[in-house]
């Protein structure tokens, strides 16, 4: 079996060769080349033809034709071609869309996960209590240029009125789509089915494609994304993908659906949560934004934090987070105004890299506030359903517990995956093992594993047609183990013990000691080892199994090792700038993270 | 303008009620203030009956669904306006015997009492009936023992029961004399004097302070949402 | 504090019961006919509202057959000796004073004190005394209450004041009032009303305008829904309460066209009667949210079940303690006593209105302070008594003016 | 590979230069091909739609949505002035009637039945596009717009903001290392293009907003100078669409920076001259650049340029910009182009180039942290 893979970016389009040797699936080359997306090219298969012939010269195997195309072997026994042809795009800004609902924390949050889910980029939220007015909106509407529209609202036999307001607001605002100008806006209607006929009556020949599909709220207690989500797949490949230069081609030659790349990563991330049955947290750090992408308790969560990004939106993450912010990890002397004028520097000139450890230092300081921000939104969105009754009993008389809960939970969390450059393309592993660190405060027991050549899209698509194949890849190849992080929740007190851990294997002690409050150490555990980690907090600290209780639990080395965290949750950093420096210097150094 | 005077009435009307109650001299600004809130009420009453009149009527000019039931509340209405005013059936009083319908409108015999008594009085008793009915669905779903807490209620609640009925006596009568505590009747008087008492006060301890924190707020005009929220 | 009350209230009874017991033993059984007292003075009671006048008398050294004392005024004529006489009081033998009360204070008052055997009457005091009331400027008796206001408006201001200047103010989270949001998003979604009930006691009542104002705060939320908002109302003044904070709620959220004054409705004053329009109501109507918000008594579990049965999110606060359980049981969510008092300085988010709740929970330290020091005290009085700690819970006692 | 893709920022004496002048929507072409325009001719216009405003005249009424129609005095098509009376309830036996009066004005365009809600349209908002510069029509798309076409001098800048702006090229400084300061810019500068040498100073951008001046074009400009200006802080370098009343636009970057000296003395050479000036940025997928166009008398060229992101190939020799720190706004030409990654001061692993700096002295700096000074 030899499967050939593409990623078409907006910049670059990335392809794989998996090949199964010996009855295992392995990723074994790869290669690149700049997305002709744009003119003068103007076809996307260009740059796909291009970064498989890289594959092609690397391998030695014949894989594109003459024409261009890739080569299908007739049996797995001949040496050239492949068996099979997977992509997924973010080309062209990926897939952008409005989606509406009637209360922006209800059905039409609802229908923004849906969009997410399915790897879109939500351009804005319509809803009735968006406190906008409803000329605002509609100006709003007018001024968008979606790919697709999703409409939800009401539950099944619920509210029809608001429904068909929103209905009408959008269709005279008659929002117009980015490609072709004769092409028909596809719109979605995923809500109240009492409201299906005066959707129809509105959407009828007004330039919409409109399809419906059921409900994805059918009540408030139940959410019901599924068909919502299959639907928009099957819009971006009908309408959007096929208005994309050179897709109609690309989607030919494909094996399995085109995917929108941050779907296609949703669905890898799924696939393995549900296989390890596990907590998991990825993120994608990107220039321009940062996809954040969460699985707890089987429920799947994406956001987009569209300005928060590592060189266009450089600026924008110091501005929100605060130059302040960003130098409490600095434990370097920084001017600030020179670094004001860098930020901006890097802004226009986005693809420049840090040449000096100095502007590595700050460069990875922006990007765990950058982290931090996109966290904080993402677990702001991945919650409970709202609106829910809750059937109250004597017992709940003294915790009155709220719906719309966070569900991430950062003791719960298992594995933490980090791809994007900043993370990825850093000198060393324990750089990017303290970014996310830093940026997520993980609690109790934390795996830390990074997507080493961002693979994990096209593994998503693979999922989907051979999930064994997808799964082997992803562990062998996708991931790089950097190790463990072990941090107590709890507040600690400077300088007082924290905790004992000792690390053992079949009996051997391999490492044990003890922390005081504020500290950190590294424990090397190298890559292929496992063993066992007992770890005994102090009195108010917690590991996982309770205040004060000792836990252990079977560990797997990891490029970095173990990181032992000692700082506390939630994590505070001393107030005093000179105090706050040494803290910084002493955990860089601990860490061993700049040497 | 709209949001100050109704805030400097209150303001005014507020501080005069709590001085009174310590100084003796400005009693009469309090009862005044007393007075003049019954005014209002009562003068209030006419926008309410307006509204109610004015709702129904609505409902019958529209044909809504159940028009019918309007239709009965507005002649009840109407009939026990006009017998209440008329005084029909009122005997005189005996004091003011010279004086044409000098008698209380609540007078026995009369047709408003009658009313009062063979009307609203059964209709009223039918509904309270009800809680006994509500008390037992409300603690049937209630009374689930799904935690620490909720058992702990559960046990106590069930020995309040018990205590109260006849057949605490029965079950822990054999105890004997010196262990008399632990009978369930004494137990529940026993829970009822002690932790009930104790609980509920704490609670009305807190509802004291709220109640004067509260109307500190008001009376500084730091809370004016009671007049809507917003500026 | 309450628990000293009760202590002490014990002992002071059986102190009375005392006494009572033992006054017929202690009064002489001979035969001779009562004896007046020999002296009768008659004082204004301090620091009172000017309508008390304590009398007290001097009893012969023999009292005879005497067994009561009939205390007796006269205000009218121009020395008041003539009458008639108005009984103030009939107390026993082993008493000499007396309070008459609820008096005028702007003519004076005569007093006679008549000693009453079982044979008969004495003749009165000869001489009458005589005292007018006078009004103070202060009821001596309330100061313990008005220092207790004054201590808790003192850290109210304080707090504020506090919180003007920056100082961060942390209230803990009520989940009841986060759910507000909620609750009104599920009405909207579901295309159905919100019923807000404001108990069912007129404005007077501090309960109910903690209630008007958790509904400005709901029917804004409302008016940002575009929800439909239901208030019936038992007094036509909530109503019109009502209506004034609704009206400003939907014009503070830009939505003034949506505000319809016929969904907030007077109903009846009387208590089953209204109990029964909104059970209906719910019934009929469905509303996907109830809130209950302000004084109940016996319909609160009537209306909390009827609620639960039609499955809508209730949200209730009152601070009738014999209400809340029933609430409990039966709501979502409660405000339970204070927190339904707080929960418009908790809504708003005001520096201010937040600092006026660090004050309250001021309050509540010095209270728990008062009641363990209270406690401990009448612990060890009862261990020991007579001792120091008998004393001192006397002196509490005192400063509590019990 | 010895030689790779670079980008780099476009700046030529002389070029063909051509831009699409569109309208937002489909409209009429006021102009022929080859037909000679200046940057202030109307080349197209037509009529933006309408805004829409919907009133919830049912909610106003009280009345429930199904029966607004037989309640609407107005009727779809109708013109409605703000005011008037749109619909009005039957009331309670006839009596006790409301009224909806129209918050906006336009035509009436529908009316819900199952919401209540009555949509006004506004009226049409005209919208015109102008030729941005001298030059030829070189095309007309039928209803959409034209190509303009002309010879020009053409400077990509870096970073720019506010919108399109022309007027005449007056130099203000001496020489291209100079700040624009506060004193450089005098009344006469009123709705002229003012060309600084190094840094645009808060002083100078304040005074040049003052006077009128129609655009800056610097080498530099400080962060702090620019959130003062915008009155917020840049997040995301898309811009174009600010009213600020005057267009800023830096040819080299952030702080301290002199303007390249070939970019200075070509637009020194026009002086006086009418220009162009867009400060649009969009450092996007599908960079757009802010530029400045001279146009000149037509004498043909072999290039034609339509704007856009440039590359270029690198090779020894080649002149570079490096534009990064620590060697940030350095000018020199390529050296060495070494073929195996090397480890850069931050411990990354990185294609480098050598650059031999105008000083003479010779850095190494990663291959992405340079780029062609000028094509």
């Amino acid at each position: 079996m030899r499967i050939v893979a593409t990623d078409c970016g907006s910049t670059t389009t990335k392809a794989i060769l998996i090949e199964e040797r010996d009855g295992v699936f392995r990723q074994t080359f790869r290669g690149e080349a700049p997305t002709t997306v744009e003119d003068p090219f103007a076809d996307v298969t260009l740059g796909v033809t291009n970064a498989v012939t890289e594959l092609q010269e690397l391998s030695g195997y014949k894989l594109i034709a003459d024409d261009g195309t890739i080569i299908r072997r007739a049996s797995v026994n001949d040496v050239d071609g492949c068996d099979m042809y997977i992509s997924t795009s973010s080309a062209g800004g990926g897939l952008q869309m409005m989606v509406a609902g009637v209360v922006r924390e209800m059905t039409a949050e609802s229908a923004k996960r849906a969009a997410l889910g399915a790897g879109a980029i939500v351009m804005d939220t319509i809803a009735s209590n968006d406190r906008r007015k409803p000329h605002e909106q509609i100006q709003r509407i007018r001024e968008l240029r979606p790919d697709m529209v999703l409409v939800s609202g009401g539950t099944d036999g619920g509210d029809t009125k608001k429904v068909i307001e929103i209905a009408e607001l959008i269709a005279p605002a008659r929002p117009r789509p980015r490609f072709g100008s004769e092409f028909c806006l596809p719109l979605i209607f995923a809500g109240n089915k009492e409201a299906r006929t005066a959707i129809e009556r509105i959407f009828s020949g007004e330039g919409f494609a409109l399809s419906i599909v059921d409900n994805l709220r059918p009540t408030l207690e139940r959410e019901h994304l599924g068909p919502a989500r299959e639907r928009i797949h099957d819009v971006f490949l009908e309408h959007v993908m096929a208005h994309a230069p050179g897709y109609d081609k690309l989607m030919e030659w494909a094996n399995a659906p085109i995917m929108p790349t941050p779907g296609a990563v949703g669905d890898i991330l799924q696939t393995i949560a549900k296989g390890r049955a596990i907590n998991v947290v990825g993120v994608d750090i990107g220039g321009a934004t940062t996809d954040m992408f969460s699985v707890f308790g089987g429920i799947f969560n994406r956001t987009v934090s569209a300005n928060l990004g590592m060189s266009y939106s450089i600026s924008n993450v110091c501005a929100e987070a605060g130059m302040d912010s960003v130098l409490r990890w600095v434990h370097l002397d920084m001017d600030e105004r020179e670094l004001r004028n860098r930020v901006k520097n890097k802004m226009i000139r986005p693809t420049t890299i840090p040449q000096t450890l100095e502007a590595l230092v700050f460069e990875q300081a922006v990007s765990r506030e950058a982290l931090r921000l996109a966290y904080v939104q993402h677990k702001a969105f991945a919650t409970t359903l709202k609106g829910v009754q809750q059937q109250r009993t004597v017992g709940d008389a003294f915790k009155q517990e709220e719906a719309g809960k966070s569900l991430v939970d950062n003791m719960a969390l298992d594995l933490m995956v980090a791809s994007g450059g900043v993370l990825s393309h850093a000198p060393r592993m324990e750089q990017t093992a303290l970014m996310m660190i830093d940026a997520f405060e993980p609690e109790g027991f934390t795996e830390i594993a990074k997507d080493s050549i961002f693979m994990m899209p096209h593994l998503g698509v693979l999922a989907s047609v051979n999930p064994r194949a997808a799964m082997e890849v992803f562990e062998k190849d996708c991931l790089v183990i950097l190790g463990w992080c072990v941090a107590p929740r709890g507040e600690v007190r400077a300088g007082k013990p924290a905790f004992e851990y000792t690390l053992t294997r079949g009996g051997t002690t391999l490492a044990h000691g003890q922390l005081v409050g504020g500290e950190m150490r590294l424990v090397r555990f190298a890559l292929g080892e496992s063993g066992t980690l007992e770890v005994r907090p102090e009195k108010g600290l917690d590991m996982g199994a309770g205040a004060g209780k000792p836990i252990s639990r079977e560990v797997r080395g990891g490029s970095v090792g173990i990181v032992f965290d000692a700082r506390g949750r939630p994590l505070k950093l001393p107030h005093t700038q000179a105090e706050r420096r040494a803290c910084v210097e002493k955990w860089l150094k601990s860490l061993e993270v700049y040497v | 303008m709209r949001r100050m005077v109704p805030m400097w009435i209150a303001i005014i009307a507020g501080f005069a009620m709590l001085l009174s109650a310590f100084f003796p001299m400005t009693e009469s600004l309090g009862e005044t203030f007393g007075d003049v809130f019954n005014v209002v009420a009562a003068i209030a009453f006419i926008l309410g009956a307006g509204s109610l009149a004015k709702v129904n009527l609505a409902k019958v000019s529209r044909r809504d669904p159940g028009w019918g039931f309007a239709v009965v509340t507005l002649i009840c209405f109407t009939i026990t306006i006009v017998v209440g005013l008329g005084k029909f059936g009122v005997p005189q009083n005996p004091q003011f015997a010279a004086l044409p319908w000098s008698g209380e409108k609540e007078a026995e015999g009369g047709a408003f009492a009658w009313i009062y008594a063979y009307a609203l009085v059964p209709i009223t008793a039918t509904m309270f009936a009800l809680l006994a009915f509500y008390v037992a669905s409300a603690a049937f779903r209630a009374f689930r023992a799904k935690n620490l807490e909720a058992i702990l209620l559960l046990s106590t609640a069930f020995i309040i029961l018990l205590g109260r009925t006849f057949a605490g006596v029965v079950l822990t009568g054999w105890l004997p004399d010196w262990a008399s505590g632990l009978r369930l009747e004494n137990l529940s008087v026993y829970i009822m004097q002690v932790f009930n008492t104790a609980g509920n006060r704490a609670i009305i301890i807190g509802i004291a302070l709220g109640v004067s924190a509260t109307s500190l707020r008001i009376l500084l005009g730091i809370d004016r949402s009671w007049m809507g929220s917003g500026d | 504090m309450q628990i000293i009350l009760s202590v002490a209230a014990a002992r002071m009874c059986a102190a009375t019961a005392c006494a009572a017991l033992c006054a017929p033993l202690c009064a002489s059984p001979s035969a001779s006919p009562p004896t007046p007292p020999l002296s009768v003075t008659a004082a204004d009671v301090p620091w009172d509202a000017g309508g008390s006048i304590e009398i007290s008398w001097v009893p012969a050294a023999n009292l005879g057959s005497a067994t009561t004392w009939l205390v007796e005024r006269s205000e009218i004529g121009a020395d008041g000796t003539s009458g008639p006489w108005v009984t103030v009081a009939e107390v026993a033998i082993a008493t000499t004073t007396t309070t008459a009360a609820k008096l005028s204070h702007t003519a004076p008052y005569w007093f006679r004190v008549t000693a009453v055997g079982s044979d008969g009457s004495s003749s009165p005091t000869n001489s009458p005394a005589h005292t007018t009331a006078h009004r103070n400027f202060f009821i001596g008796e309330k100061l313990p209450l008005f220092s207790a206001i004054l201590t808790v408006c003192a850290c109210v201001i304080y707090f504020i004041l506090a919180a003007r200047k920056g100082r961060p103010m942390k209230v803990r989270r009520i989940a009841a009032l986060e759910a507000i949001d909620n609750a009104v998003g599920r009405a909207t979604e579901m295309g159905r009303p919100i019923l807000f009930v404001a108990g069912i006691q007129d404005m007077d009542n501090i309960q109910t305008v903690a209630g008007i104002t958790v509904l400005g705060h709901v029917s804004k939320t409302a008016a940002e829904y575009d929800a439909t908002i239901e208030v019936p109302t038992s007094r036509s003044l909530v109503m019109e309460a009502a209506r004034e904070t609704v009206q400003a709620s939907y014009l503070a959220a830009g939505r003034p066209e949506a505000y319809n004054a016929d969904l907030i409705r007077y109903i009846t004053d009387e208590q089953f009667g209204f109990v029964a329009y909104v059970s209906g109501r719910m019934v009929r109507e469905k509303p996907a949210t109830c809130f209950y918000m302000g004084c109940f008594y016996a319909e609160s579990l009537i209306l909390a079940e009827t609620g639960n049965s039609i499955g809508a999110i209730q949200i209730a606060g009152t601070a009738e303690s014999s209400q809340l359980p029933f609430f409990v049981a039966a709501c979502d969510y409660t405000l339970i006593g204070e927190e339904f008092m707080a929960a418009s300085a908790y809504l708003s988010g005001e520096p201010d209105q937040m600092g006026s709740l660090k004050g309250q929970d001021a309050g509540k330290a010095i209270a728990s302070v008062l009641i363990i020091v209270g406690v401990v005290l009448a612990t060890f009085a009862a261990l020991s008594p007579g001792g120091f700690a008998t004393a001192a819970l006397g002196a509490l006692r005192g400063i509590l003016g019990s | 590979m010895a030689k790779a893709y670079t980008p780099g920022l476009k700046v030529t004496a002389r070029t063909t230069y051509r831009v699409r002048r569109l309208l937002p929507v489909t409209g009429d072409v006021r102009v022929k091909v080859g037909e000679l325009v200046s940057a202030e001719t109307v080349v197209a216009e037509t009529f933006l739609e309408g805004d829409v405003f919907p009133i919830k005249v049912a909610g106003m009424l009280g009345a429930n949505p199904n029966e607004l129609a037989a309640l609407m005095l107005k009727r779809v098509g109708e013109s409605v002035q703000v005011g008037e009376v749109l619909a009005r309830s039957k009331g309670i036996f006839g009596m006790m009637k409301t009224e909806a009066k129209s918050t906006a004005a336009g035509t009436l365009e529908s009316i819900s039945d199952s919401t209540g809600m009555v949509i006004i349209r506004g009226a049409k908002t005209p919208v015109q596009v102008r030729a941005y510069v001298a030059g030829r029509v070189a095309e007309v798309i039928a209803g959409e717009g034209v190509i303009v076409e002309t010879d020009a001098l053409f400077v990509q800048g870096i970073f720019g903001v506010g919108g399109e702006t022309w007027g005449p090229l007056v130099i203000a400084v001496k020489s291209h290392t100079e700040d624009l300061r506060e004193e450089l810019i005098v009344s006469s500068m009123k709705g002229a293009i003012v060309v600084g040498g190094a840094r645009m100073t808060a002083g100078g951008i304040r005074r040049a907003r003052e006077v009128g001046v129609a655009a800056v074009i610097c080498g530099g400009i400080d962060d702090a100078d620019l959130r003062d200006v915008l009155g917020y802080d840049l997040g995301v370098a898309v811009t174009g669409s600010e009213k600020i009343g005057i267009t800023l636009l830096v040819t080299e970057g952030f702080g301290d920076i002199a303007m390249a000296e070939r970019t200075f003395q070509l637009l020194l050479a026009h002086a006086g001259k009418l220009a162009s000036v867009n400060g649009a940025t969009q450092i996007r997928a599908g960079v757009m650049r802010p530029e400045i166009v001279v146009a000149l008398e037509a004498r043909g060229s072999s290039e034609i340029f339509t704007g856009g992101a440039t590359a270029g190939i690198l090779d020894i020799g080649t002149a570079v910009r490096i534009i990064r720190d620590p060697y940030f706004g350095f000018l020199g030409t390529v050296s060495a182009l070494p073929e195996q990654p090397a480890v850069l001061g931050s411990g990354s692993k990185a294609r480098v180039l050598e650059v031999a700096l105008e000083s003479g002295e010779r850095v190494t700096v990663p291959r992405a942290n340079v780029e062609l000074s000028s094509t």
